[in-house]
């Protein structure tokens, strides 16, 4: 199975951890991902706000051309739309869910369309990352590309909202369980965390701080007091708000202490036994290694 | 304000009495209120659903930010569907929504609460409204401008746009977070964009004069 | 009687009904009534306030002496309710009942349409389509059967219970068959009652007795329907009763066997106390059930799963009453009427994962808390939590599984009343702060506002919110290690952080998950929410839509005792009155063949549901036997040569129909 | 005038014109499904004439087609969910004989959209709605089929070929005499 890649704009700045450690493990797992051409901004969520059939539109172009490319290439199978970024998943598949249901929208996204010579007709999937693990690939299929098993390390399984709620399909919103059962495959502990799906913040953290850096705040601290040794995210702007601010936190807050903030994606990197360079690594602002290096030691996966 | 109301870990905001100035009339008159806004903003928001809430709470229960608003989303149903127009559009609370979704998945009444709060926002822009150096509306013109300019939004210049229009000191605030972003090749300084340019900002032009033909 | 009319043209008259403003105000009945005087054969045609009101039955009456008419129509209201009535109304004015033919200008047009134009004309047609038809009707007569008189009840749970006491009282032979071993259902599992907080065991057991003991009712616990034959008046009935493995006869209730069993520690979820305790292998329900018979659990008895058990149970049983051998065993009954009272199921609270039950030990169901509070539960009527600790502060919340799009739309109806009595109950047992968290307080009966107002004065905090969620994340130390429950203060309009040691889920009513199978075996309708369909929601509401099967209790809806005791009455009194006719009326709209017409091709004869059809060998004719014929019209339909006739429903009269429907423009030039 | 191949879409005085709609319901579920929406105030399109049958397997092929015959735009069978028939399986009867009409119809030049069969329980009178409405919105699409009208111009144009007929036979038995 392969993949028409959208990156979405943060993973071409401050999320670029991520689109080099989804790539590297992507390589790793054999599974051919190409980028989209010409991809456009999604629209995301502060768009919605200033006009909706332009926001609708926007997504719907970048819908419209990975329909374009798999039909040029047909060899590739039915289109599957890669979203790795929460905000762009969830504007790419409410856009997909509108557009199907209300007419006048379809109207103005088609003429919209029309206009540039493209046309949507309905046919791509769009897909997240922990979906494509979980049920394309597969947990057995992942177990078997562990080289280093992450042995007990305690994390937290952040999922953030938009990724589960409320246009997926393949999680509970409530309870999500697709990143916990994966990184117990690479060896890790997840903990029992309620607030898996609660907001970061979003964009408020840029904008009203001393909300948004509350909204961290409060997940950082009860995942430390759970004992996890790490947040893992699966959306830019998560990894983004609950990592970047930590010393704004730990400014505003009593008794914060740090806590590393990572991609599923570079943990997973990690247990496939890649580089750092390779992951991304050396971008994050809370360095993981502590907490990797209190569970070295650990038996290699096949060894 | 802010610092005031999230100060400490739980204090609650310093409680006063008004001055006599302050003090306010509070009182609906059925000649102040607009009986058709309700309607208006369930089409907007994709449904007629709103007239159906029960007003039971898990809206705002299910919020992570309704305690700092000065409306609860479910208060906001209530004087949508009422006709409270400019108290609506003039609350801080709809510019504090992040989004997130929880509202909308919990509503027992299956109301897109997420949705109505976009279609008030996109009213109180429409309306100009909103207050001129309110920072979330400001975030949104200038998104959606760098987006018609690119093709793609970049945070760079969005962010420098935003905070000087909005509040320079916050620049200041944020620049150790820039300064780290850029050190570690998380901001860059070139522009990302889309390579046909102009055929997003075709789309856009289309997109809109689609609206306004099936509005008119 | 008048059995036909003069020979050649017959002689119609037209009675549109205004259903006060119900058709009047949107169809133009004046205009309708003007327009059928013009119609083909009709004499007289008038309009009328309430034509189903004595007058209006008298006008129809007095117009058939005057006019001498021999068809009458009627243009009010659906057949289904009113047809009934102006069939007696016409064979009171001497003439054949089956010459009437109903118009629904009611339901079909007024109460649809909102254009008064479009509905004037849709009843124009209609009442054309029946004058067509109705030229074409024949004089019929009633069929009549004779009834069994006997009843079966089924489910015995309070509703079941009174329903069978009240025809047993009043003489008639009842089978009361009940799925659980014990009767008692849901009601036996209270510790009290609201409003009156009177014990529920002391009102409900002197019942249970009384069944048992009855020399009038059959009761078969443990038991179910598998077959359901036959019509109003004669119904066969199968019922199957599962093997207890226990000889009924000889069993006494002494428990000794339950104590001799082989596994010394009660380890098995014990289902009355909502798996809040355990039981063996061999158990009684309670301590009063009844009948008083212990009964084997197939999935943990040694024996019965690997008969390689000692048997000790049977060593302790002085009567020999045990029986591993035992297999179900089946009945076959015939009774006249049946009354369902099958019941309702709790909401399953683990379909809400914000609530977190099943995941936070302290969060438990209603249900489950009714066994803590009761003196014959699991703790002896202490409310403590899972660790034995006494809970401080309690949270009941509303609506779990109620009001909601999401799982069931319907309001339940007693969870607000059984939550004021649980938070009266449990402040009574704990001392604890109790909270109710509730969207509508909804206390509509007699004293039920009375006893809202005495728990408000006795200190219990009332939050009216729907509580968004229940977990165990804290923000502060007097939350760590509590349940917290976020929820707005709506009257407040702030949200607010409660902490509690115990969360009690007010769940749901919602019909038996298996109530579509017996709405299939009975043959009656469902509403779209699953609970049995009423024949009517206000004049039939203990009927179904097959004669001869009532329903009571919450199997009809959410309903709290004394409504549901209410209808059970109801339905006793509705079947008494069927079987104690000693003969039903049935509609004469069975098939019949036209011998000379009938080529004897037999394709008629594997349609019929019923087996009514026979083929006479000698003259190479089929036959309908009219006593099995229900009328389905499915032979009449299939006829190839046309030579089976369906009464009330011939083909003349439906082709006539057609035609009248079409006929405007032919009328009106 | 050109052959028929696809009967509608008749011009017909545009504006008047309304969708006429003959519906066979079953006595227990779907009759009693429009009652109730009649008893919950459920609009919908005035353009329905409702025939009471006690079960959808009464419905016989020749009442659709005499329908069909004296004007109706669409005809509508309601019946019980399968499974669900008052009388075990008249329902099933009803499938069998409408997959056969449906195809009769289809050579008829007739479009799928006029005829339909649906099951519709005594619970569900927002479905009687929904498919009513729906129905309307796909005849009106769809224009009127007039056979009536087709039937009288058929008859005109094989008005001289029968009189042709006539005076062959005529002639034929001339010669004989």
């Amino acid at each position: 199975m392969s993949y028409w890649y959208y990156p979405g704009c943060s993973l071409k700045s401050n999320g670029k951890p991520y689109e080099e450690s989804l790539l590297a493990v992507f390589r790793e797992l054999d599974v051919p991902m190409w980028e989209l051409e010409d991809w456009n901004c999604c629209g995301a969520t502060s768009y919605m706000s200033v006009d909706e059939a332009q926001a609708f539109s926007l997504a719907a172009r970048n819908l419209a051309l990975a329909e374009r490319a798999a039909r040029q290439a047909p060899e590739t199978g039915p289109p599957r739309l890669l979203a790795p970024c929460s905000a762009c998943f969830l504007v790419l598949t409410k856009t997909q869910r509108y557009v199907a249901q209300h007419g006048d929208l379809a109207r103005r996204v088609h003429a919209g369309l029309r206009a540039i010579d493209l046309e949507y007709q309905g046919v791509v999937q769009v897909r997240h990352p922990l979906d494509v693990f979980v049920n394309d690939m597969g947990l057995r299929r992942i177990a078997t590309a562990v080289k280093r098993r992450l042995n007990g390390l305690k994390v937290a399984c952040y999922y953030g909202c938009q990724v589960v709620r409320p246009f997926a399909t393949f999680d509970s919103a409530h309870d999500p369980t697709t990143m916990d059962r994966l990184v117990e495959v690479l060896g890790a502990k997840p903990v029992r965390w309620p607030l898996k799906t609660r907001c970061c913040g979003g964009a408020l953290t840029g904008t009203i701080p001393e909300v948004g850096l509350r909204l961290s705040e409060i997940l950082l601290r009860d995942a430390a007091q759970r004992e996890a040794e790490m947040i893992i995210t699966v959306c830019p702007l998560c990894q983004f708000n609950l990592e970047c601010y930590q010393r704004e936190i730990a400014r505003t807050f009593r008794d914060f202490t740090p806590l590393p903030v990572l991609y599923l994606t570079q943990l997973m990197g990690k247990a496939f036994g890649l580089s750092d360079a390779d992951l991304g690594m050396r971008r994050l602002f809370v360095s993981p290694e502590p907490a990797f290096a209190r569970h070295e030691g650990g038996q290699p996966a096949h060894a | 304000m802010w610092k005031r109301m999230i100060g400490g870990d739980f204090s609650r905001p310093v409680q006063r009495i008004p001055g006599p100035k302050e003090i306010r009339r509070h009182i609906a008159f059925e000649s102040d209120l607009d009986a058709t806004f309700g309607e208006r903003i369930a089409r907007k928001a994709y449904g007629e659903k709103l007239f159906s809430c029960i007003q039971c709470g898990t809206c705002s229960g299910t919020c992570p930010v309704s305690h700092y608003m000065d409306y609860t989303p479910r208060k906001i149903i209530a004087m949508v569907r009422e006709g409270f127009r400019e108290e609506v559009l003039h609350c801080v609370s709809i510019w504090l929504c992040a989004s997130c979704y929880a509202c909308t998945v919990d509503c027992p009444r299956e109301i897109k609460i997420t949705d109505v709060m976009y279609a008030l926002k996109q009213e109180a822009m429409a309306q100009g409204v909103y207050p001129r150096r309110f920072a979330i509306p400001v975030l949104a013109r200038e998104f959606f401008r760098g987006v018609e300019r690119d093709g793609r939004s970049n945070e760079l210049p969005l962010m420098l746009r935003f905070f000087l229009k909005t509040n320079p000191l916050q620049m200041l605030r944020n620049a150790p977070v820039a300064w780290r972003l850029w050190r570690t090749g998380r901001l860059s300084l070139r522009q990302e964009r889309t390579r046909h340019r102009s055929s997003v900002r075709a789309l856009l032009r289309a997109a809109k004069a689609a609206e306004e033909e099936g509005a008119s | 009687m008048r059995d036909s009319g003069a020979n050649g043209t017959p002689r119609i008259g037209v009675f549109v009904c205004h259903c006060g403003t119900n058709i009047a105000g949107i169809v133009d009945v004046k205009a309708v009534a003007e327009y059928a005087a013009g119609l083909p054969g009709v004499v007289v045609s008038r309009e009328y306030k309430y034509m189903c009101s004595d007058p209006g039955q008298e006008l129809i009456q007095r117009d058939i002496r005057d006019h001498r008419l021999d068809r009458i129509i009627v243009a009010s209201c659906s057949p289904l309710l009113h047809e009934h009535t102006f069939r007696e109304a016409t064979a009171q004015g001497g003439l054949n009942p089956y010459f009437l033919q109903m118009v629904n200008l009611r339901e079909n047009v007024s109460w649809v349409n909102d254009e008064r134009g479009p509905a004037t004309e849709k009843s124009k047609d209609l009442v054309r389509a029946a004058v067509y038809r109705v030229a074409h009707h024949k004089a019929l007569q009633q069929r009549t059967v004779p009834i069994t008189a006997s009843v079966l009840v089924v489910g015995g749970g309070i509703a079941g219970i009174h329903a069978a006491l009240t025809l047993a009282n009043a003489g008639k032979k009842v089978y009361l068959v009940e799925r659980e071993p014990t009767i008692g259902g849901h009601m036996a599992m209270f510790d009290k009652t609201f409003p009156t907080l009177d014990c529920a065991a002391c009102i409900l057991t002197p019942k249970m007795s009384a069944v048992k003991n009855h020399p009038n009712i059959t009761l078969w616990t443990y038991s179910e329907v598998v077959g359901v034959d036959g019509f109003v008046g004669n119904f066969k009935i199968k019922v199957k009763q599962k093997p207890r493995y226990i000889k009924e006869d000889l069993c006494v209730g002494c428990l000794e066997c339950i104590a001799a069993c082989i596994h010394k520690e009660a380890r098995f979820p014990d289902g009355f106390n909502q798996g809040l305790s355990k039981r063996k292998p061999i158990y009684i329900p309670f301590p009063q059930a009844t009948p008083q018979l212990v009964l084997f659990d197939p999935e943990a008895c040694i024996q019965l799963k690997s008969g390689r058990c000692r048997q000790s149970c049977a060593e302790a049983c002085d009567r020999k009453a045990i029986d591993f051998r035992q297999i179900a065993e089946f009945e076959d009954i015939e009774v006249g009427s049946i009354i369902l009272a099958t019941g309702f199921q709790a909401f399953d609270a683990s379909r809400l994962p914000y609530y977190g039950y099943g995941r936070y030990p302290n969060v438990y169901t209603a249900l489950e808390v009714e066994r803590l509070v009761n003196a014959s539960g699991p703790t002896g009527g202490e409310v403590v939590l899972r660790d034995g600790r006494k809970p401080t502060a309690v949270g009941i919340i509303h609506c779990v599984g109620s009001r909601d799009e999401k799982t069931n739309g319907w309001c339940s109806r007693v969870c607000c009343m059984y939550s004021l009595k649980l938070a009266h109950l449990v402040r009574e047992h704990t001392d604890a702060t109790i909270y109710n968290f509730y969207i509508d307080m909804r206390t509509p009966g007699k004293g039920y506002e009375e006893f809202y107002d005495k728990l408000l004065t006795e200190g219990v905090h009332f939050i009216r919110g729907r509580v968004a969620e229940v977990t165990d994340w804290s923000r502060s130390p007097e939350e760590a290690g509590k349940l917290v429950v976020r929820v707005e203060d709506t009257l407040v309009g702030t949200v607010r952080r409660i902490p509690l040691d115990m969360v009690i889920l007010a769940v749901g009513l919602e019909p038996r998950a298996d109530s579509q199978e017996v709405r299939r075996l009975f043959n009656i309708s469902c509403s779209t929410e699953g609970f049995f369909l009423e024949r009517h929601p206000k004049l039939a509401p203990v009927n179904t839509f097959t004669d001869g099967i009532f329903i009571a209790g919450a199997c009809q809806g959410p309903r709290d005792i004394p409504d549901a005791v209410a209808q059970a009455g109801a339905a006793a009194a509705e079947a008494l009155a069927l079987i104690d006719a000693g003969h039903v009326e049935l509609e004469p709209n069975t098939a019949f063949i036209v011998e000379v017409e009938c080529s004897g091709c037999k394709s008629c004869i594997p349609l019929c549901p019923y087996s009514a059809i026979t083929f006479l060998a000698d003259k190479k004719k089929a036959a309908i036997n009219e006593a099995l014929c229900k009328g389905c019209g499915t032979c009449v339909a299939a006829c190839p040569s046309g030579s089976i006739r369906q009464n009330l429903f011939e083909d003349d009269e439906i082709f006539s129909e057609i035609e009248g429907l079409f006929a405007r423009d032919a009328v009106v030039a | 005038m050109s052959a028929h191949t696809q009967v509608g879409a008749v011009p017909a005085a545009v504006g008047t014109w309304e969708p006429r709609i003959v519906a066979f319901f079953c006595n227990w579920c779907t009759y009693t499904a429009a009652d109730l929406a009649g008893v919950s105030r459920m609009k919908h399109a005035p353009n329905v004439r409702i025939i009471r049958v006690m079960c959808s397997g009464r419905v016989d092929p020749q009442f659709v087609l005499e329908a069909f015959a004296k004007g109706a735009d669409g005809v509508l069978i309601g019946g019980c969910h399968l499974g669900d028939c008052h009388y075990v399986e008249g329902n099933y009867k009803a499938i069998r004989r409408v997959q056969m009409l449906r195809r009769i119809l289809r050579g008829m030049g007739i479009q799928d959209d006029r005829f339909r069969l649906e099951w519709i329980s005594a619970s569900e009178g927002e479905k009687v709605k929904r498919v009513i409405n729906d129905m309307v919105d796909k005849l009106r699409a769809l224009g009127p089929l007039g056979l009536p009208r087709r039937f009288q111009e058929w008859d005109r144009e094989l008005a001289p070929l029968e009189q042709a007929v006539e005076a062959e036979a005529k002639e034929a038995s001339a010669h004989a005499g």
